[in-house]
């Protein structure tokens, strides 16, 4: 599918979720986070349909907006006390902490200032329509030890959260 | 503009594919209305027939048999005092319902009504159906957590683990489902919903046929998974009114409660027509390849019209059976008149339908082929809207623990074991 | 009625207490024993030539002379249970029968004693009711009554005692679980205290209620005005 | 939080709720009041649940929203005036209640009802049974989920209250029996209806037991769900079905029997885990054994006169009694006072939902919220009762 | 309009992995930290898409879905880790996880 009006939907996009991203580290309810995350996400998701990425954008959906953040909704929901919503919400370091955050910005703007010219105009044509096809044999291919290696990561983190939460096993 | 309208006319691919966003949108607003409309039949065909389950008439009052009790619902529903607890968090309140509709109507971007009767063909077609149908699950969460009340909250609870446990059986049925389409001659499976009804037009076989009864295992996991996504009985935990009231919509009322209704039946239809499109052939009639010629293919595409013309009958029965008294003078006139509807509508596809086969008018053709694709396609939502009205009137509710230990006990490792199963015999068959 | 108190005799020492076994109901109470199993056979047509309906009594009661014009009266109640406690009690313990229905009139004192006596040793391991009775005129106000019954034996036994107003009764909680409510009611309606109950607080009443209606000066309109109003912003229930 | 859930914080405490280890999220404990207006809870009953998620730790019972002092009337009403009264405890049982009630007078009087009128007594009591197990069926179905059973509940015990209507009059409060036998002959043709109605019912029982009796749902939901042991029933007083389902058999009809039950073959079902299950099964079971009785009755009904001798003005010697039937709930007793006057003195009902309802807590420890509603189902309470 | 190009979606990445590293950086609230290194992982994703897109091949959303793998296992044990630290302490602040055993 051709997209159109790509520098709209680009800026529409990109501003939802960098709106999204002010909103999650800005917002005291968590839930409201959350919310605010999920919008980012699902504006990332857009960018990646841009991108001709449609696999990782339906993965983004899939495993970010419907599993992580549901998990995280649940989780909120469970360690919902009502006073961190009227505690203070930064921590005492937020000063270096904004800082040092302030660095990074300079550098990252620096760094992409200077290498502009090293990005090409129009990026090379990715065949879309075969894209996950493709991503699936790289999966199985050439990455397929890297793919083993996440799916026990993954085991390891079930079997880890299980026993943590857990008050006996 | 005419142009563009035009233009489209003679491809035979979707209009997003196209890229003709007029005619996108055009079949947007077909969708929207046609779901609502469907939604609302729905509403009074569940009222109706859980009516004669249990052994009552159901609606009776307004209009003739009740025919218009739901949009005297909406109305009420419409006019209601919208109430927002004290407590609640305004906003997450507001938007969770708004958010479950969204999820639920996106949905049907791609569903593959025909071969170019969808508003777009995605390549990740079912990957983006089974994302954006989980999205809903957001609209309950929130919704649960924002009335800021016990009962709302553990629906929400039960709803996030019921919805997060099932869509992996589901994922893992479907994935069976799309390991089948990549058996054909050029060996590449594919995503797209349109491209997976084609794969069974290919194979000539349902996919609930193909590797007998390996496809439909995973079909009837899907069904009962679905079931569980859709918070349907017997798994209606989220909103088990016994024991939770009203579960995660206890504090709503009027417009915002209509509007989860209204999600609830949309993404019914929706994860139905994942189903259909999936494991029953999509818009392919039934014995496309038995029966199949030029002869079959006419008599098959009568069926619409006959539909229409069997409702008529239906309906000209009931104003014929309606008391002969001046009070039911109105409601047999509006019966009448139903019927006369009904069985113009009927008399109007017999007649595209024959007009397609005696001339060879190109567009007449067409549109006979888009009335028959879109009428099996929705023949068969029917059949599975018609399971849910049925689960409901028979089944006591699932208790949470139970159907935890089903999803993650019986149908993972039945849904794993039938991928498995699935590629070998794909292998050695392929 | 035994409406007389009787002054308080404490039950013997346990070990001059006569060993369980010897504790044999008669005959036709240990056949009556397996009624549980097969009640029918066991129970004898009851409708025809006796009045009163259930075959209920170990001993059977002296039939209460239907003919005499005054109405029944209570009958002295004698049976083997009987006079192994009355051996054992004295005079703080009055058996008697009243149209074939057994009771006995225990001494307060008596009361937690006896209570698990009946429970142990006499298997009335189910506590039917526990209520009470309002006497305004008397000097001990309130009559306490439970009603047991055996399975095993298949007997309906009443256990009365009388109190003043203000004392309280032993709890029979840790006999009957069944208690709890039970005397929880009592409590509610008479105002009578249960030592040792786990939980003694009004049931049927809103807790905050003052004055316990089933007393008979507790009028029948009566209500506690001061918690309608507040609670319910009305100036009255009725 | 609330004021209201900290007060039921406060009702909890008392609770001594057994937690050898810190609870799961243990400052997230919920509080949830079932109740006193919930779909499931069968009428104004509030059970304050504590829970750790959705496991319940501990209920407490809080009743009394119904109570409009029965026992308080009975003491300023005469014998005759009271009998109406009686109906509104069980509600769905009046008949039952007004049997009990008279039985308990007429003992105290010391008259015997003439057979006719006990065989009208058992025709109609029995009947009611059937009702009464009809409707907790249904309502019991309905809390677990199964929403068909409710209407086909009804619709034949529509049959039944029609019986009660062309009998006496009414159809929910009856007040069919007077002290001394029954007011009313029996009307032209209730023994073929009756008759009718037998043969109606025993394919109705089939077609709810299709529903449910297999339904592995069902089956999951009921079965070691809400279990109490023969000794824990006993100790918490507990009778009628739920006492028989834990395999104590007993049943006043046959223990102790009154009215003229002694001459009906009829069996006691018992169950033997003491489940919903069980509970669920004994009491279908009894409406066939009910069957049985209402059919032996009506071949053998005798003719005769319906009220006994029974004085105008009645007026019982002083003294006291109980008399305790098995209504469908449990063992209904009625304890008298009577001082010699026309008004009972004391007038005291032992309420068999509210004995049973007292078993609620130690029969949900442990499970879950929705396994809460099962077992209040199951218990077959009827809140009229309970708080008279 | 302009044409969009890889340094468009690279400033974009930038701004969200900024806004990342402010929250971790500056927030007390455990479940928001966590949330904003979901944010920090977003922007790396979106940068790998975008070059794999700049330089024709698949390796960059290879990856991507890789670094989504390693986000569910980061939320779910973290959130493992929360709720068990919630449980012992009864707060989910940060500043307040200073003793590495209780």
């Amino acid at each position: 599918m051709t997209p159109v009006a790509t520098p709209f939907f680009f800026y529409l996009l990109s501003g939802l979720a960098v709106l999204g991203g002010v909103l999650v580290i800005t917002r005291r309810n968590a839930v409201h986070s959350a919310l605010a995350l999920i919008l980012t996400l699902l504006a990332v998701a857009g960018l990646y349909l841009m991108l001709y990425a449609p696999f990782v954008a339906g993965v983004q959906i899939i495993v970010y907006a419907g599993g992580i953040m549901v998990l995280f909704l649940f989780v909120i929901m469970l360690v919902n006390i009502e006073r961190t919503v009227k505690e203070r919400q930064f921590n005492r370091i937020w000063p270096v902490g904004l800082a040092a955050s302030g660095a990074l910005l300079v550098l990252f703007v620096s760094v992409l200032v200077k290498g502009k010219a090293l990005f090409p105009e129009r990026g090379l044509p990715l065949p879309e329509a075969d894209n996950t096809q493709k991503i699936g044999e790289m999966l199985y291919g050439n990455y397929m030890f890297a793919f083993e290696i996440a799916s026990l990561l993954l085991l390891v983190a079930i079997l880890g959260a299980v026993i943590m939460t857990k008050k006996k096993i | 503009m005419l142009n563009s309208l035009m233009s489209y006319l003679g491809s035979s691919v979707t209009p997003g594919e196209a890229g003709n966003q007029l005619w996108a949108l055009i079949y947007v607003l077909i969708i929207f209305t046609g779901v609502s409309v469907a939604v609302i039949a729905m509403n009074w065909l569940e009222r109706k027939a859980l009516a004669h389950f249990q052994v009552r008439l159901g609606p009776m009052r307004v209009g003739p048999h009740g025919l218009l009790q739901p949009i005297a619902d909406a109305v009420k529903l419409l006019l209601k005092e919208d109430i927002i607890p004290s407590e609640a968090d305004k906003f997450v309140f507001w938007i969770a319902p708004l958010i479950g509709l969204l999820a639920s109507f996106t949905v049907y971007t791609v569903v593959p009504f025909g071969p170019s009767q969808a508003v777009s063909d995605m390549n990740i077609g079912i990957l983006f159906m089974l994302g954006v149908s989980s999205l809903g699950v957001l609209g309950i969460v929130m919704a649960g957590w924002a009335s800021n009340s016990h009962y709302p909250l553990i629906g929400a609870l039960r709803s996030s683990a019921q919805m997060v446990s099932y869509e992996v059986a589901m994922g893992l049925a479907v994935v069976s489902a799309i390991l089948m389409t990549s058996l054909n001659q050029t060996g590449t499976g594919t995503l797209s919903m349109i491209g997976i009804v084609q794969a069974q037009q290919e194979q000539h076989v349902w996919f609930l046929f193909k590797f007998f009864p390996l496809g439909a295992i995973a079909f009837v996991i899907f069904a009962i998974a679905m079931v569980a996504e859709t918070n349907r009985a017997p798994f209606d935990l989220a909103e088990a009114e016994s024991e939770l009231t009203a579960g995660f919509h206890t504090e709503y009322s009027g417009l915002r409660w209509s509007l989860f209704m209204l999600a609830e039946y949309a993404a019914m239809i929706a994860v139905s027509s994942i189903a259909v499109a999936l494991w029953l052939g999509g818009w392919m009639r039934p014995f496309s390849h038995w029966l199949s010629g030029g002869a079959w293919d006419f008599v098959f595409s009568l069926f619409p019209g006959l539909t229409f013309l069997g409702l008529a009958a239906i309906a000209i029965r009931g104003t014929i059976r309606m008391p002969k008294h001046s009070l039911f003078r109105i409601q047999t006139i509006g019966l009448g008149a139903f019927a006369a509807v009904l069985s113009g509508i009927g008399l109007l596809l017999l007649g595209i339908a024959v007009g397609a086969r005696a001339g060879d008018h190109v567009a007449l053709a067409r549109s006979a082929d888009a009335l028959n694709n879109v009428y099996w396609f929705v023949m068969k939502i029917a059949v599975f809207m018609y399971m849910f009205i049925w689960y409901r009137a028979t089944w006591p509710r699932y208790r949470f623990d139970q159907l935890m230990s089903v999803g993650w006990k019986v149908m993972l490792p039945i849904s794993l074991g039938v991928l498995i199963v699935t590629a070998i015999v794909g292998v050695i068959v392929g | 009625m035994a409406e007389e108190s009787k002054p308080p005799v404490p039950p013997l020492p346990d070990g001059e207490k006569k060993p369980a076994a010897e504790v044999v109901p008669p005959a036709q109470t240990t056949s009556a024993a397996n009624a549980v199993e097969k009640p029918a056979a066991a129970a004898p047509p009851a409708a025809a030539d006796k009045p009163v309906a259930p075959p209920a009594a170990a001993a059977p009661p002296k039939p209460a002379a239907p003919a005499k014009p005054a109405g029944p009266v209570p009958m002295p109640w004698t049976s083997p249970m009987v006079e192994k406690y009355r051996h054992q009690y004295g005079s703080g313990l009055e058996a008697q029968s009243y149209l074939g229905q057994n009771y006995f009139s225990v001494d307060r004192s008596l009361i937690p004693n006896f209570l698990k006596l009946l429970r142990d040793e006499e298997q009335f391991d189910y506590c039917v009711d526990i209520t009470a009775v309002h006497y305004p005129k008397r000097e001990k106000q309130f009559e306490v009554i439970w009603i047991l019954y055996s399975f095993a034996r298949n007997e309906r036994v009443r256990v009365k005692t009388q109190i003043v107003d203000g004392e309280s009764v032993a709890s029979a909680v840790p006999l009957w679980a069944t208690a709890n409510w039970l005397e929880r009611e009592v409590y509610d309606m008479f105002g009578i205290k249960f030592d040792g109950h786990p939980d003694l607080k009004r049931i049927l009443l809103p807790d905050g209620w003052k004055g316990f209606p089933l007393r008979k000066d507790y009028g029948i309109l009566q209500q506690d005005q001061e918690w309608v109003q507040i609670n319910l912003g009305i100036e009255s229930g009725q | 939080m609330t004021a209201e859930t900290k007060n039921a914080t406060n009702a909890l405490s008392n609770l001594d709720l057994e937690t050898p280890e810190k609870p799961y999220l243990d400052s997230n404990e919920l509080i949830i009041n079932m109740g006193p207006q919930h779909p499931a809870t069968h009428g104004v009953l509030r059970v304050i649940l504590k829970l750790d998620g959705e496991k319940v730790l501990g209920t407490e019972c809080v009743i009394g929203y119904l109570h409009r002092g029965v026992e308080k009337i009975a003491e300023n009403r005469t014998y005759t005036m009271f009998n109406p009264y009686v109906d509104r405890m069980d509600y769905v049982a009046a008949v039952s209640n007004g049997l009990g009630y008279c039985q308990a007078v007429e003992k105290l009087l010391n008259v015997e009802a003439p057979p006719r009128a006990n065989y009208i007594r058992v025709i109609l009591t029995e009947l009611n049974r059937i009702a009464s197990h009809q409707l907790w069926l249904g309502t019991h179905a309905l809390d677990i989920g199964a929403m068909t059973p409710l209407f086909y509940t009804f619709r034949d015990r529509e049959e039944i209250l029609k019986i009660f209507e062309k009998y006496c009059g009414a159809r929910l409060t009856t007040h069919a029996f007077r002290i001394g036998g029954c007011q009313y002959e029996t009307y032209a043709g209730f023994e073929r209806e009756v008759k009718e109605f037998v043969a109606f019912v025993k394919p109705k029982i089939d077609e709810y037991e299709e529903l449910l009796t297999t339904n592995r749902i069902w089956l999951e939901r009921t079965k070691n769900v809400g279990v109490i042991s023969a000794e824990d029933a006993i100790a918490l007083g507990v009778t009628g079905p739920v006492l028989r389902a834990s395999g104590v058999k007993w049943d006043i009809r046959k223990a102790l029997p009154y009215a003229n039950y002694s001459e009906f073959d009829f069996e006691i079902p018992i169950g033997e885990n003491g489940d919903t299950y069980d509970r669920y099964l004994v009491r279908m079971a009894e409406m066939r054994q009910s069957l049985r009785i209402i059919e032996q009755a009506v071949e053998r009904i005798p003719e005769g006169p319906i009220m006994a001798k029974v004085p105008k003005v009645i007026k019982p010697a002083a003294g006291e009694i109980y008399h305790s039937i098995e209504a469908p709930k449990g063992e209904l007793g009625y304890f008298i006072v009577s001082d010699g006057s026309t008004q009972p003195y004391r007038l005291r009902v032992r309420p068999p939902s509210f004995v049973n309802l007292q078993a609620l807590d130690i029969m949900v420890r442990g499970l879950l919220v929705a396994d809460v509603v099962a077992v209040i189902g199951t218990l077959d309470i009827v809140l009229g009762e309970v708080d008279r | 309009m302009l044409e969009i190009t890889t340094f468009h979606y690279l400033v974009v990445a930038a701004a969200l992995f900024v806004l990342g590293v402010i929250g971790v950086l500056t927030r007390r609230n455990v479940v928001v930290v966590l949330m904003s290194i979901e944010l920090i992982l977003n922007a790396v994703n979106l940068n790998l898409v975008a070059f794999s897109r700049m330089w024709g091949g698949l390796h960059g959303q290879v990856f991507a879905i890789f670094v989504v793998v390693d986000a569910a296992a980061e939320a779910a044990v973290g959130l493992g880790i929360l709720i068990a630290f919630f449980r012992n302490k009864e707060t989910i602040n940060v500043d307040e996880i200073d003793l590495l055993k209780w």
